[in-house]
């Protein structure tokens, strides 16, 4: 069901854990739907994504786009981690199940939920940067139903 | 991995060697049409004959009231539709649980597309049917009650004989899916006042494929496949003698063994449960730790999802499962573990262990021992157990 | 008995040894549930993929497009009542021939309960659809045409390109019953316009209980088995892994050996017409002579009936029917030999011979000499006979 | 599907043929439902059957009845030859399957139809004898039906 690349980023991931006094931190997702990702950054002055840690309540494509999110944003800087999609993710992860595409989704949406508490918190606009959704299941594609 | 554990017995199970043995001669040897006139096909008629018996005599019943089917999942929309189609005239109103199963539940949403009504009664927290609230959704139209014989997640056994009582006083029929207790409990469709029963034979160690519905005499259902005129012109199609053969010998061994076999499973599972909830904090079993069927245990494990646990574990060699098989991928939470009123997130980690005849203590500390070190290992990954610490903390 | 030969293969067929070995690890080692996350789960799922793949090539179709079934009755009861309830608001007409299986007109009966209308076309003496008669019945609620791909009994084979054709210029599905002609003879499901092809595994040396519906992507038909959310949630049940296994295996068997093994049968097939027509006398060859299924012969001998000569037959070692296997117990001479035109006491004495791809020469020379032998007998004793003879004298 | 009596009447069936010059002959059944029967009787000026015969087409249990009915009522005076019932012609094969009853039904009428016929080329009344239904099918049992 799941990619090798998937496999291996639910059984080892990486940047799991918290960052105490987070520059920013962004939790989406619902428990309801079964999916919560928290995202911590760790930004620096020149707006460099210094680290970046997660927790994840949610399936291994939950946990490894987490794991892979925020490998793709560290050491970006907040422009560069802004580009990184759901696709990008999915991409690097060798794809995911069609049931499964919300969870990229998801690991997109909770980098942009920690980026605008960082901008929140330190009262600057990052441009591009929208308010976040919290839950972004009403997006989610269906499979074909009959 | 250190030990292969498979304790998902309620999704299906292993066929039992003895069982293919007895099939096999089936396949390329005494494979004539059962209807047909020359000698390979009465032998495989005869066959045929022969396991309906002794599925009869395991319930009480008679060798005609059973009918074989593709499974339990035909067997179930087979006595909804069918009774629907048959006693429209009399009433349009169906009466089943909130935590059927989804062979019955899709049906019953289906019938309700074509004009029936149906009532959905709600279950207590351990998963067990309120029989008041049952006893007043009877209504003059009423013409069937569908309650499960126990549940296929939380093992939850029902009070059966009531509900039979019931109907029978009223003048309705009772249909009970017993697809999870066929084999596990014994049941007497009599005593119990039983119309239609379904089961399912690979539940029980027999082969995929092949189920039955008992119809007591003097129901009148039609058919649900209609064509040739196999099994007394109720369910057409060509008799699938090995798996017919494979079933009947699944139930002989199955009643055969049960009293020994599901006392050694139950003490197993208590075992099982003992461990798990002393050992794993914020751990809660789901089902009634009674009236459950002898080889299921269900647990919600605070803060963490399903899905997770299931692959860690399977990585370690245990194949379990969380909420029902039929669902994954879905993402919806089982329908069973909302309906006994846990909350979304806790409903999301549950985890169905159901053992089977071989099962050993072995087995189950091993799964004790991984499963303590995974909840542990995806508990310090959750951001609702970071949440719950930091509560605590405050306090 | 001198020798064993079994020429009933339209009613059923040996497992092949082949077919069965492919099945055999998916009873008691891979025995997950296909639709469960843990690896002998996938395992299973993965079998069940590459049998959908194997058989969707064979047909020119996308393997989405192929959804396993119990069997053929199931696919056609499927089709029928699926169409009718999906499509029942654009209109309540359906066509269908005379000579269908059971599995077709007894639901078409049911449909016809429901308030459905259905227009059964006639055949020509040899069994070809009449495709003018089927052109007039076209009407603008005409929401589909089912007709068979080739004949169970008399093994005509009907034009179905050019009712697919008319199907698709008036925008009415099509669905055809491929169950003898799946594994016998070429299709393509794009240049024939079939919407929707019934067939069932047990017809190709593939274990009984299990068939497919093939459904055109786009065909917005609804479940017939509601439950679980197997097979894109179109049929629900515990997936039957062995059985679809055995199918794809089936499948590729059939296909692989098919130009080398029908022109072998066809070759014997005409060698036993040949010699039946010229060595008994008053005897017809039912079906088509040309646009028939490489494996069946239909004869009817006139004077005599067809169970007298089935179990005399069978005492010589011989599997053969008369009329179709499914019906046998009934009283009724076969449907679609009167829908041929012939009179009832011509029907009662018919015989179908259907080989298969072991049948040798010299197992048709021994089914020659017997036949000859008992029909010669039973004439002795017929008083129709009798009354021919003395006709005969008088002239 | 049938007793070994049955099969052993229908593989060695008693009394086939014809006899010429018959005391009676009856025929009854069609060939629409697939059987018919012929029954001969010779009797002598005693009004006992010296000779019967029959001629069958229909199934393995239309010609065992024939047979076995030939043979119960051979040597019988006519009186005796009118109390042989479908139920004993069924008895006496061992029975036969529910949807076969018709074929016992048959060869009793068939008898009846033969001493009718007797009856009527010699001027005579047989006491409990009715003028014979040529077919026997309305009285048939239907399995259940649903
Ligand atoms: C309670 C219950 N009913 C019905 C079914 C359906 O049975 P099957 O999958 O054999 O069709 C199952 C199992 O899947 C079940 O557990
Ligand atoms: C033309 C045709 N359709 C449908 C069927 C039904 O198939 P099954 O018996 O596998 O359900 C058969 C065979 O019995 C058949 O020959």
């Amino acid at each position: 069901m799941y990619s090798e690349k998937v496999m291996d980023h639910f059984q080892n991931p990486r940047n799991v854990g918290e960052i105490e006094n987070a520059s920013g931190v962004g939790t989406v997702g619902n428990a309801k739907c079964g999916d919560i990702m928290r995202i911590y950054l760790d930004i620096d002055e020149n707006d460099i994504i210094r680290d970046c840690k997660f927790k994840t309540f949610g399936c291994g494509a939950a946990v490894a786009t987490s794991s892979m999110a925020t490998e793709l944003v560290k050491g970006k800087s907040i422009q560069e981690a802004l580009q990184v999609t759901n696709k990008a993710v999915m991409e690097a992860l060798d794809g995911l199940p069609p049931v499964k595409v919300h969870c990229s989704l998801l690991a997109e949406e909770a980098i942009h939920a920690a980026l605008w508490d960082y901008a929140e918190k330190h009262g600057i606009k990052i441009e591009g940067l929208e308010k976040p959704k919290s839950d972004i299941h009403e997006d989610e594609e269906e499979e074909e139903e009959y | 991995m250190d030990r292969f554990v498979y304790l998902d017995n309620a999704a299906t199970t292993k066929t039992s060697p003895t069982v293919l043995e007895a099939m096999l001669p089936y396949f390329s040897e005494l494979y004539g049409n059962a209807s047909s006139i020359y000698s390979i096909g009465v032998e495989s008629k005869e066959a045929i004959t022969q396991s309906r018996e002794m599925i009869a005599s395991t319930l009480g019943a008679k060798p005609e009231e059973i009918y074989f089917t593709a499974g339990g999942t035909e067997a179930d929309n087979w006595a909804l539709k069918a009774t629907a189609e048959a006693y429209g005239g009399k009433g349009k109103h169906i009466i089943t649980s909130k935590i059927e199963h989804h062979a019955i539940l899709h049906t019953c949403a289906n019938l309700e597309k074509c004009g029936y009504e149906v009532t959905y009664i709600d279950v207590d927290e351990n998963g067990v049917i309120k029989l008041e609230e049952l006893k007043k959704a009877i209504r003059p139209d009423t013409i069937l009650i569908s309650v499960m014989f126990a549940n296929n997640e939380i093992g939850t056994i029902q009070p059966i004989r009531a509900i039979g009582e019931l109907a029978a006083q009223h003048g309705i029929l009772f249909h009970t899916d017993a697809v999870q207790a066929y084999g596990q409990l014994p049941i007497n469709v009599d005593e119990l006042h039983i119309d239609m029963l379904s089961s399912s034979a690979h539940k029980v160690n027999g082969p995929k494929g092949i189920g039955f519905l008992y119809i007591r005499k003097g129901v009148k259902i039609r058919s649900f496949i209609h064509g040739g005129a196999q099994e007394r012109k109720r369910r057409a199609g060509t008799e699938n003698v090995p798996a017919i053969v494979g079933y009947g010998q699944a139930a002989k061994e199955a009643f055969s063994s049960m009293q020994e076999r599901t006392a050694g499973e139950r003490e197993l599972r208590d075992y099982l449960i003992d461990r798990m909830e002393k050992e794993i904090p914020f751990t809660r079993l789901n089902g009634d730790r009674k009236n459950r069927l002898p080889n299921n245990a269900n647990f919600s494990f605070q803060f963490i999802e399903g899905e997770s646990l299931l692959i860690m574990l399977d990585m370690e060699g245990i194949c379990a499962s969380s909420g029902s098989a039929c669902t994954s991928g879905s993402l919806d939470p089982s329908h069973v573990l909302l309906a006994i009123g846990l909350p979304h997130e806790i409903a999301h980690g549950s985890l169905r262990l159901t053992l089977g005849a071989d099962t050993t203590k072995e087995d189950i500390d091993y799964v004790v021992e991984k499963t303590k070190g995974i909840v542990e290992r995806l508990r310090s990954m959750s951001p609702l157990y970071e949440d719950f610490l930091k509560k605590c903390q405050k306090r």
